[in-house]
């Protein structure tokens, strides 16, 4: 079991291998994410039961909450990448580090962007200096930071050092900025909005948000690859395998 | 003895030089040569240290005690050159007759206690020529030192790189200009 | 001459010799603190109420301008190659810069802040506080800006802004907490603890990523 | 929902949402198609 594990991991870490893979895999989840998305879009939209309070408004649920869980999900999976690249030097956590900022810095900018959209109608606000809402926009920051680190180093190895560095940090950091906005709103006494909704869900509207939330994780599992293949084409434009499997195309 | 065995470098995944393997014998001065881009600066920020993550073995003897001089001298265009010499980070403590009679030596002794930032290019490496002077290293590695230098100062550089040998210490360093001087060469572009 | 003395001395020399290493926070600090009142409001009661918020931004802000200095000329004249080939222990001259750069861009502002006491009509009482918690509070800050200048050493982006606001938020947040807390009559003793602690705690950790980050640069 | 109404915050959100997940697909291929065509492109010339 563990020697499979470690053929695995050693593939995993193998330019060639990956772009093989990646390329007769990405059709296929590509295929499935954007049908699903579609699918849960236009049930979540069109199909499912109109809300009590909220009225149609809140149909933007279907497009908030997979966007903000995907983004933060992301961000710590770019983290365990960024562990793995600093203990295991493995370059292709690097690829994924670099791949995955700019997926996930767009997915919490949708997150953001709806929630304001949603919230003024709602809740009369388009923001809120909350806990949540405030570690996410520090969360974007992040990602921003992230992307933008890029170019600062001239070697490869060195870049994917400091953002290996920095995700990490910032994993460290956003708990403490979650907390202390809390700290601060203990003294400030926001008006008092809860975002977290708190009545319960009906079951015709869950399923929807389920398969959207579903799309939504395959979607970026469909965009990470392509990503990374990108990264990986123009990291190894020069390399003998990447010369000959282009060729052959 | 310093000794290389197959040190190789790479930047990424393209190598700079590989496979050299060299002893640097003590009581002489090494010549560096080859192309832009042959990787003489390199070599010499690996041998002091900046540059860590080379392939292949390195071994320095065990009193060793670097003495470094890059491209960029490190020189602070706010302090004068009499403080520039006395704060250097290479140097021990130094008195200031010391500084003061180096500076007299090199014809800087006018401009000692002005900003650096007001003296020329060639100025300024005379700065850091007297940091050279001054320090007790035994390994010295300079790059590119007599670039800008006019041609008393060249001499007197010469007569410096005498004296540091007969001290017992090894100089390497390196150079554009493959002609004249006696000097071993290490043809850096046998190695790329 | 010892030699992390000898580094001191010279970072003092260098920077009294720069005079836009202290003047300018300072004169970013005054032109600020005298733009609220009129960009904002001249009634006395509602400047005070905001007066711990703006002093800490300021502060804040003013070190955003200051951190580059730190590292980057270094990097530019070839200096930390020199560090570097000198063998010594990296974190503790980083710390000296860190200490220096902290002297000359922070502590003239927190002396001045007491002028706000008079610009701000900040009430006396809370003059404790605000001092205590800029004096815990800022080199912190410092620690934050000095990685983040040896992140993005060399260029000028704003990667170095992005990672450090976000870094400084909850001493933001513990510092202008305190200052409100002891001017309600609560005790804000604990916030000054967890400044401390914050300090304390990530004083061996953001030295170590910085000097790891200036080594990334020689590679 | 009424196939005949129009809600702006949701269409809005909808548009922008597809927009960037387009952009997120284009963006990659066109990465990968340049550095492909680069290497035919060195070989016939």
């Amino acid at each position: 079991m563990f020697q499979v594990l470690k053929n695995f991991y050693h593939k995993l870490g193998s330019f060639p291998w990956f772009y093989k893979i990646s390329g007769k895999v990405i059709p296929i989840v590509g295929f499935f994410s954007i049908s699903l998305i579609v699918i849960s879009s236009i049930w979540g939209l069109f199909f499912s039961p109109t809300d009590a309070v909220q009225g149609d408004v809140y149909r933007i649920i279907y497009f908030h909450v997979p966007a903000v869980s995907v983004s933060q999900v992301i961000y710590y999976s770019m983290s365990v990448a960024a562990a793995v690249f600093l203990i295991w030097r493995m370059k292709m956590a690097g690829v994924y580090i670099k791949s995955l900022a700019p997926i996930g810095a767009a997915f919490t900018f949708i997150g953001l962007l709806s929630g304001a959209i949603w919230g003024q109608p709602t809740w009369g606000t388009w923001w809120v200096w909350d806990a949540r809402l405030t570690s996410t926009l520090v969360l974007f920051l992040f990602y921003l930071a992230i992307i933008g680190m890029q170019s600062t180093f001239t070697s490869r190895k060195s870049a994917d050092t400091a953002v290996s560095i920095i995700t990490l940090v910032g994993v460290v950091n956003l708990p403490i900025v979650k907390k202390s906005v809390d700290w601060w709103n203990t003294l400030h006494q926001p008006a008092s909005i809860s975002i977290s909704g708190g009545s319960s869900i009906s079951s015709e509207m869950l399923i929807p948000l389920l398969l959207s939330i579903l799309g939504v994780y395959l979607f970026v599992f469909f965009t990470g690859l392509l990503f990374m293949r990108a990264e990986i084409s123009s990291r190894e434009q020069n390399k003998e395998w990447f010369k000959k499997l282009s060729s052959n195309n | 003895m310093l000794k290389t065995a197959n040190l190789s470098y790479k930047f990424d995944d393209k190598y700079i030089f590989s496979n050299l393997s060299f002893e640097f014998a003590n009581d002489s001065v090494f010549k560096l040569v080859g192309d832009n881009g042959s990787g003489k600066s390199t070599l010499l920020k690996i041998l002091s240290g900046i540059y860590k993550n080379y392939e292949g073995e390195l071994s320095f003897p065990d009193d060793n005690l670097v003495f470094y001089s890059g491209h960029k001298t490190g020189l602070k265009n706010n302090l004068s050159p009499r403080e520039n010499i006395y704060f250097d980070i290479r140097l021990p403590e130094i008195s200031h007759s010391q500084i003061n009679s180096v500076l007299d030596k090199l014809d800087l002794i006018d401009h000692a206690d002005i900003q650096s930032a007001y003296l020329s290019e060639g100025q300024k490496r005379k700065i850091n020529l007297a940091s050279f002077i001054l320090s007790a290293a035994n390994l010295y590695l300079l790059d590119e030192p007599f670039n800008n230098l006019d041609r008393k100062t060249t001499d007197l550089l010469l007569e410096i790189f005498d004296l540091k040998i007969n001290a017992g210490a090894k100089i390497i360093f390196s150079s554009h200009d493959r002609s004249s001087d006696d000097f071993p060469l290490i043809d850096m572009n046998l190695f790329n | 001459m010892i030699y992390p003395i000898k580094i001191l001395k010279k970072e003092f020399l260098i920077y009294s010799r720069k005079s836009s290493s202290f003047i300018s926070p300072v004169v970013f600090f005054l032109i600020s603190i005298s733009l609220y009142p009129i960009g904002i409001s001249n009634d006395p009661d509602i400047l005070k109420n905001l007066a711990p918020g703006l002093i800490w931004i300021t502060v804040l802000l003013s070190t955003l301008i200051s951190f580059q200095n730190i590292f980057s000329e270094d990097y530019e004249d070839g200096s930390i190659e020199l560090l570097l080939a000198s063998g010594q222990n990296l974190s503790l001259i980083v710390l000296i810069k860190i200490f220096v750069n902290w002297i000359f861009s922070c502590l003239p502002i927190i002396i001045l802040s007491v002028l706000s006491v008079f610009l701000l009509y900040f009430p006396q009482e809370g003059l404790k506080p605000l001092i205590i918690s800029l004096l815990i509070g800022t080199p912190t800050i410092c620690l934050f800006g000095a990685l983040a200048g040896a992140l993005s050493l060399g260029k000028n982006s704003i990667t170095g802004p992005a990672l450090m606001l976000p870094l400084s938020l909850p001493v933001l947040i513990l510092g202008t907490q305190a200052i409100n807390y002891s001017l309600n009559g609560i005790n804000f003793s604990s916030n000054i603890l967890l400044l401390t602690a914050i300090l304390i705690f990530l004083l061996p950790i953001i030295l170590f990523a910085s000097v790891g980050a200036l080594k990334l640069h020689f590679n | 929902m009424d196939f005949g109404e129009f809600n702006i915050h949701i269409w809005s959100v909808v548009s922008i949402t597809g927009f960037i997940c387009l952009l997120l697909i284009y963006l990659p291929l066109v990465k990968i198609k340049k550095n492909e065509s680069k290497i035919k492109n060195n070989e016939t010339t």
